[in-house]
């Protein structure tokens, strides 16, 4: 053990960066977009470099990983990277190269695109692959959608980007609160207290303390050295569940999907925004959701019929209105899309006659 | 018959299916059959079968490992334990095949062979681990240059955006800052000592491409002081249409350059003559639509730094959270001790005041931004607020009475400053 | 010497002086020259000389009154009491002279003869009564037919702008509604049993000439649910400079109607080729600006009423609010039934959970807003928010799981719609 | 006492109006400013009403108000009303008397104006005149900073409209918090708490319970039976002193005067919107407070110079960025303007890219 290495960090990224992005590095002057998936960045010297943008599924086996090496050697000397949606970045020096590797991408069954104004790939989570406490799985709903929306992965054809993500509960592990569009796991039952498990299992006062609408109260019959939970005050965050595996808050039916739509994260014209309620609840759908899927094709549709070009969906409906929105794309609006959650309520409201009929 | 008819019906459709990737796996691991076999099980129950975390971990580091167990696991035992491991991944997420074939060995010998590339936080996620089996992989990672990423209350691993290595808008090198503060912070990453989670995320411009406004307690976003470069002979060949607007990236051929470009800046701050673009640098708030827009004929300036930005998170507890401005510019130059002495007062002061299981930035709603911007050393700026108060139930301490008995009418950083 | 030299210092200036006038008065009401006296006093110690409230009123009434004493009795004894009388003032402030000499009357004979015409709700307020003098003062103002406000935790006096009376845009008869409501609620209005005070305020349309959003915790503005009126010639000449913007009341004198209308449209649902004007009017969100600006080519539409909102006040306790939407149009005519019976379960709602000085719209905060509209029976409507949620944090009632179980699908008024 | 009247309300309107309002109520067609301070309003009927506005000391005497009248009478039959902000009118339904009436009010000292794009009245409160919690005086600083922009009044010369408004304490009892510029009085000390007093006149519970801040606590010594501040936790709201008079916030010293800047009540192209604050302390200075009235003359003209024509204060702020605003104004930015109040606090913070240096 005396060799034992620790607290040594990441490999420096220098050994894994081609060498032309070693000469260019700090020095590129613009980029290009030829067609979808494909980008190309000139340096100031001159220097041209080709990145190829394949989609894949993110939860994927070492024999993947070994197939995309197999044709990052066979195209790019070795060399490629991730891009922050776990998109496949292939570098290539060699222009002509590129149809070549696109043919076999093809063949492989990976698609190519995620760039401009497309619907790249759908940032998500563990989903019942590896959670404890999703409400629903994560990769099979971003299957489901990515199949449905598979045009627009690789095509330029929207308004602007479209970003979506997925997070299997409110714990919101993706980028789900801010997202053009978010499908985001929600439970709808109150823990059910495993008092037996839960007194020996669980600190009743930071059981007690992990409620943030103050729900939980001690067991008013001091015997049993457990807690109680105020139904009425519990809105299913299972953070108490975090704390107390004894409180778990699943159920078979309850459970399902809630669409937020809106957000965005670049400065770009508007500033970053949260993505806001548009559907609280869809039903829990394996394995194709495809009510869920429905629901977020309509949204597109009508993004792309209505927005002005180069409007972000958020900034969209921020044009037309919230009323309009609902309006447009036929969803209900119900007492759940009232923000009632403490201070930060007041902000939703409309406290002026802006709005319309 | 198969199995698993549920997942089965997630083969089919164009994009890349993970069950038929992991059907393929688990003919040479009984562990993700049995990870297939459990999944279908959720599948059609609607719930997941997952237990509650349990502590796990390898020698010495509290941080790295999520404990995971099955709660079938007489039916599945090949995913009884099942822990996650999570590896810091290298600036940017560039790799070489050699070095991504290695971790397929080791992860091939120890544990699942499934993964993810990457997990959302930025590292690499092996899925399914044996409790036995972490030790022995751990060192071997080691052995080939590679560390455990952050969980739990820890710092967590940063991630950066392509920056300098491939993009042409990046204010400082993303992918040094993102290394040295990652080899700076080690003790932190390994050994939980902080009352939650704390992130940070480098993006080179205000684009944000990896979303650090929203997913990092510590944003990182790069920034220019001074003007816009342009070149008017590439906006006319937009204008013209030779030149295509985002470069080819939008659904829109040629460019209106009044409409689609003077006339979205939103700070009103561009003209165009139809044959000169002016920019009053003064008035752009650096939100990159015009350089989006044209990208041949528009750069940021060159006295380049970053904004420092604090305080995101998802919604737990308070409702989620962006990160705001406390410092509008800093240098971010190697060795980066400005950065580092600023990060290390802000996690100071959070890990004296906060409680556990407060983000830093619910602790400055608890405790108050001038609290935390004292503690900071950080002066007040106008460019930290979007809006100042509306409400006049704002405190005055001694030093700004001490500050205004010397003459000083307004305090500033300390005490009040002459008008 | 003058006794005043400080005051003797607002005599000067172009504006009227409040020290000239009560100068005037103090010759022949010596608590007048004791007030001024004492108001030297807090010019020169920059402290008030007014002790805290004290209860006084008369019988019968919790309210309309408030007690004022002086903290210097011995050198300012005209002061010594020194209440205010709050009497109700007539819909949009209209007087007759011989209604309003015959107040001086009252208040001569009774009072300091110092008033402020009028109060911030909209009171005529007698300022400086002595505690013997009130019950005679209000005897002969109801003789007179004049009767006091609110004042402490009742129903206050609502206003309303000049309306129909001489305004062209007014959606409604805020000046009957104002009456009409005042009459009904005459009871609250002077029996404090309220948590804290509730006011009213009817503005005709939306540029809210009562500043009912910011003042009235019922907030009553006038709007319209068809098309603007369109007087197309009448643009032309707005365009030709026939026409003033704004009748005449701006710095400007020739109208661009491209730019200064329909290019401010904040909603963008206008446009115009130099010819025709055309409204989207589905898009219009009402905020009167265009017609603001052409007064004379466009009127608000003719199916008129008006939007209820809720809750706005000034910064006790908890920082300010503005009203919000909770029904966004409803008709206004007499006998305002429909109103009435909303103003009730409001009321009633309030009267029965909120705490001691908790305002309607603090409480709505702290229960909820859906509590609130179920009591309200008012159905969730998008016009109600600026934006919906972004937490997660929502809560299913069984009412919702019941419809669902119904096979409806979303909950609205009662139970689930199907899709 | 047997005939004693209550509850009958105010005098019915109707009685109030003249002919030519009775015969067109409701039926006016457009109005016109034909000079600062005149209106003029058309019926659909061809009828046209004259309403002369005329500013004074909301702070009156029976003796004024008897000269209103007797101008009423000469003009008007009689006839008169006052807006919602204390502005006199006169209702004319002869044109050529208007300049008659406007040669008596100038003899009488009296300013016509207050329409359009002018400075009308600031709306105000009592002050020291009256009140038994403000930190500064009301009809003073008005007169003082009215003597000063008497120029605006009668004239339509700004870029639009600005509302004044004054509360001589932070419960702003005029409409501060939503206009164009508001002077709004500030304590700046800890209740003084008067032991002996308290324990006679103010429940302890009730007490406690009244602080915003959770500053107060009941005394540790019981047998004192009062309650002790937490100063650092005080904000000098004075809400403690209004439920107990045993204490007082006051101070000769301390009190002064917040400006609060950009809000707006109207729905005219932005929405309603809450004053901020522009300058958190200006010490008090009696009788015509010079710094406040400086302070408001700058950022008057600093708006007039840079506002686009049409936009309300706020709505040149908004446009230009608060940090240029401070920059303009030359207005120091402190620790006081970033917003620390509970939970709201946070919606004040920027979080974007989208600011200037
Ligand atoms: C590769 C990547 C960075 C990395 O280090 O991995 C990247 C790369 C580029 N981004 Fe990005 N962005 C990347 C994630 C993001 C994200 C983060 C995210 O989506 O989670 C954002 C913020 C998203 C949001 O606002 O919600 C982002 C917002 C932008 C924008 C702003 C667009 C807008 O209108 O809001 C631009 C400018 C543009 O596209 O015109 C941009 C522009 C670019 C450019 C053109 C920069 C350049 O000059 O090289 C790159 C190619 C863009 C393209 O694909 O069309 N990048 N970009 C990421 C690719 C993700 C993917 O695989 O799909
Ligand atoms: C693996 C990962 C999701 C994924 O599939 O990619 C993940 C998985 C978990 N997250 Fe996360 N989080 C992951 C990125 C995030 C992110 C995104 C990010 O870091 O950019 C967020 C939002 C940003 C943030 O930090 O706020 C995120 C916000 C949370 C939260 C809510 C924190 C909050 O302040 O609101 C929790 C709840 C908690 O801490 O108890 C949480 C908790 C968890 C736990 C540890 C569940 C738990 O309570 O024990 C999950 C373990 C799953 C497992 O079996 O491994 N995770 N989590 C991501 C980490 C991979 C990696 O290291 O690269
Ligand atoms: C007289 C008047 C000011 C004036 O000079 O015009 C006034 C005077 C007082 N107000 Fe007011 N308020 C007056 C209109 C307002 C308004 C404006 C309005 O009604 O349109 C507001 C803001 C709107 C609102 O209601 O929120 C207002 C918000 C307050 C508040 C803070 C309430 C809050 O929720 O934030 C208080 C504090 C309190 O209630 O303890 C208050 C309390 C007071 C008290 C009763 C002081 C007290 O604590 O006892 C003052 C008595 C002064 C006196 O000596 O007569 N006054 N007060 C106004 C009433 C005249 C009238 O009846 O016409
Ligand atoms: C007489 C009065 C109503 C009353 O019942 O007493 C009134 C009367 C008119 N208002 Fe008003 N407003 C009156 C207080 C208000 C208020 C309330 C306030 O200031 O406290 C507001 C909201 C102020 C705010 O937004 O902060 C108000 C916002 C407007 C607007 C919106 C202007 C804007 O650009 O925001 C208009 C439209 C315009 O002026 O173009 C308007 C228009 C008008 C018109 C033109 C309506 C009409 O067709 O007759 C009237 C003459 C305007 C003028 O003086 O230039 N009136 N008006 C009030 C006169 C106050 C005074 O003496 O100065
Ligand atoms: S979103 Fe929730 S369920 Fe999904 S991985 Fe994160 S913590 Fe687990
Ligand atoms: S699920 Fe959330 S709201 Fe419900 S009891 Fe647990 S912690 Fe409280
Ligand atoms: S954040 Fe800016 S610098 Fe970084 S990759 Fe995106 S566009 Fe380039
Ligand atoms: S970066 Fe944004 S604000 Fe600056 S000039 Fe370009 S579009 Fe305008
Ligand atoms: S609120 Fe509207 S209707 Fe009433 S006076 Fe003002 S402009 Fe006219
Ligand atoms: S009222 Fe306002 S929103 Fe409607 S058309 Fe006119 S300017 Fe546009
Ligand atoms: S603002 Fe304050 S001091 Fe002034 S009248 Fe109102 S309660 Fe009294
Ligand atoms: S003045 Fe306000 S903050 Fe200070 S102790 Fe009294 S109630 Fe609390």
């Amino acid at each position: 053990m005396s060799e034992r290495k620790t607290d040594i960090g990441p490999p420096h990224y220098e050994q894994f960066l081609p060498p032309i992005i070693k000469e260019n590095y700090g020095k590129w002057k613009y980029h290009e977009i030829p067609e979808p998936g494909v980008l190309k960045h000139v340096s100031e010297s001159g220097a041209e470099l080709y990145s190829v943008r394949a989609g894949a599924s993110r939860l994927i086996s070492t024999d993947f990983v070994r197939e995309v090496c197999d044709l990052a050697d066979k195209f790019c000397d070795g060399y490629f990277r991730f891009t922050s949606r776990n998109n496949i970045e292939f570098l290539l020096t060699d222009k002509a190269r590129i149809e070549p590797l696109k043919k076999d991408l093809k063949e492989l069954g990976w698609p190519v695109g995620g760039t401009g104004h497309s619907v790249t790939s759908i940032i998500h989570t563990q989903g019942w692959v590896h959670c404890h406490t999703p409400a629903i799985d994560a990769s099979g709903p971003v299957k489901a959608v990515m199949d449905d929306l598979f045009e627009y992965f690789g095509s330029h054809q929207l308004p602007a980007q479209v970003r979506i993500a997925l997070a299997c509960c409110i714990n919101m592990c993706g980028a789900v609160h801010c997202s053009d569009i978010a499908m985001c796991g929600v439970h709808r039952t109150v823990p059910k207290i495993d008092h037996q498990k839960l007194r020996h299992l669980c600190e009743i006062p930071t059981t007690i303390a992990s409620c943030p609408t103050g729900a939980i109260r001690p067991h008013p019959d001091k015997s049993i050295k457990s807690v109680v939970v105020n139904e009425p005050r519990c809105m299913y965050c299972g953070n108490c569940y975090t704390m107390c595996p004894a409180l778990p808050c699943f159920d078979s039916e309850k459970g399902g999907v809630a669409l937020l739509v809106g957000g965005k994260v670049s400065n770009a014209k508007s500033p970053p925004a949260f993505s806001r309620l548009a559907v609280p609840y869809i039903p829990n759908n394996p394995p194709r959701w495809p009510e869920t899927v429905e629901t977020i094709r309509k949204i597109l549709i009508k993004y792309a019929e209505g927005a002005n070009k180069w409007e972000r969906l958020g900034e969209w409906i921020e044009r037309i209105g919230w009323e309009k929105f609902f309006e447009v794309c036929d969803l209900p609006f119900t007492f759940q899309h009232i923000d009632d959650y403490k201070f930060q309520a007041y902000e939703t409201y409309r406290t002026s006659m802006h709005f319309k009929f | 018959m198969s199995k698993t008819p549920l997942l089965d019906q997630l083969e089919s459709g164009p994009w890349p299916s993970f069950v038929t990737d992991l059907k393929r796996i688990a003919a040479k691991k009984p562990q993700v059959l049995d990870l297939l076999g459990q999944l279908e099980r959720s599948y059609q129950e609607k719930i997941t079968h997952w237990k509650h975390g349990g502590i796990v971990g390898v020698l010495g580091y509290g941080s790295g490992i999520i404990g995971r167990y099955s709660d079938l696991p007489d039916e599945f035992p090949g995913v009884e334990h099942f822990h996650t491991m999570r590896i810091n991944q290298p600036s940017g997420w560039f790799y070489t095949t050699a070095a991504l074939r290695q971790l397929c060995d080791i992860w091939d010998k120890h544990g699942s062979s499934v993964m993810n590339l990457h997990g959302a936080t930025g590292d690499v996620i092996f899925l399914g681990c044996r409790t036995e089996n972490l030790e022995p992989c751990f060192a071997e990672l080691t052995a080939a240059g590679w560390d455990l990423g952050g969980s739990g209350s820890t710092f967590r691993s940063p991630s950066c955006c392509v920056g300098p290595a491939r993009c042409e808008w990046s204010c400082y090198d993303t992918m040094e800052a993102c290394y040295e503060i990652t080899q700076e912070m080690q003790f932190d990453l390994h050994r939980p000592s902080y009352p939650y989670k704390y992130k940070i995320k480098f993006s080179g411009c205000p684009n944000d491409c990896v979303a650090a406004v929203a997913r990092a307690d510590l944003s990182v976003i790069g920034v220019w002081k001074d003007d816009i470069r342009v070149d008017q002979s590439a906006v006319q060949a937009y204008a013209g249409g030779e030149l295509k607007p985002k470069g080819g990236g939008a659904h829109v051929d040629k460019l209106d350059v009044q409409a689609d470009v003077v006339g979205l800046c939103p700070t009103y701050c561009m003209s165009y003559d139809g044959k000169t673009l002016k920019i009053d640098d003064r008035n752009c708030n650096h939100c990159m639509h015009c350089i989006n827009m044209m990208p041949q004929a528009l750069r940021p300036g060159t006295e380049t730094g970053a904004a420092i930005l604090l305080g995101s998170h998802a919604p737990i507890l308070e409702g989620a959270q962006l990160s705001w401005v406390i410092q509008p510019f800093m240098v971010m130059e190697s060795p980066y001790d400005e950065f580092k002495e600023l990060n290390s007062r802000i996690t100071e002061w959070w890990a004296e005041h906060g409680k556990n299981r407060e983000r830093v930035g619910e602790l400055i709603l608890r405790l108050g931004m001038r609290e935390f911007l004292e503690a900071a050393e950080l002066p007040p700026a106008p460019q930290q607020v979007r809006i100042p108060r509306a409400n006049p139930f704002f405190f005055w301490n001694q030093s700004d009475f001490d500050a205004e008995a010397k003459g000083r009418k307004y305090y500033q950083t300390e005490g009040f400053d002459v008008e």
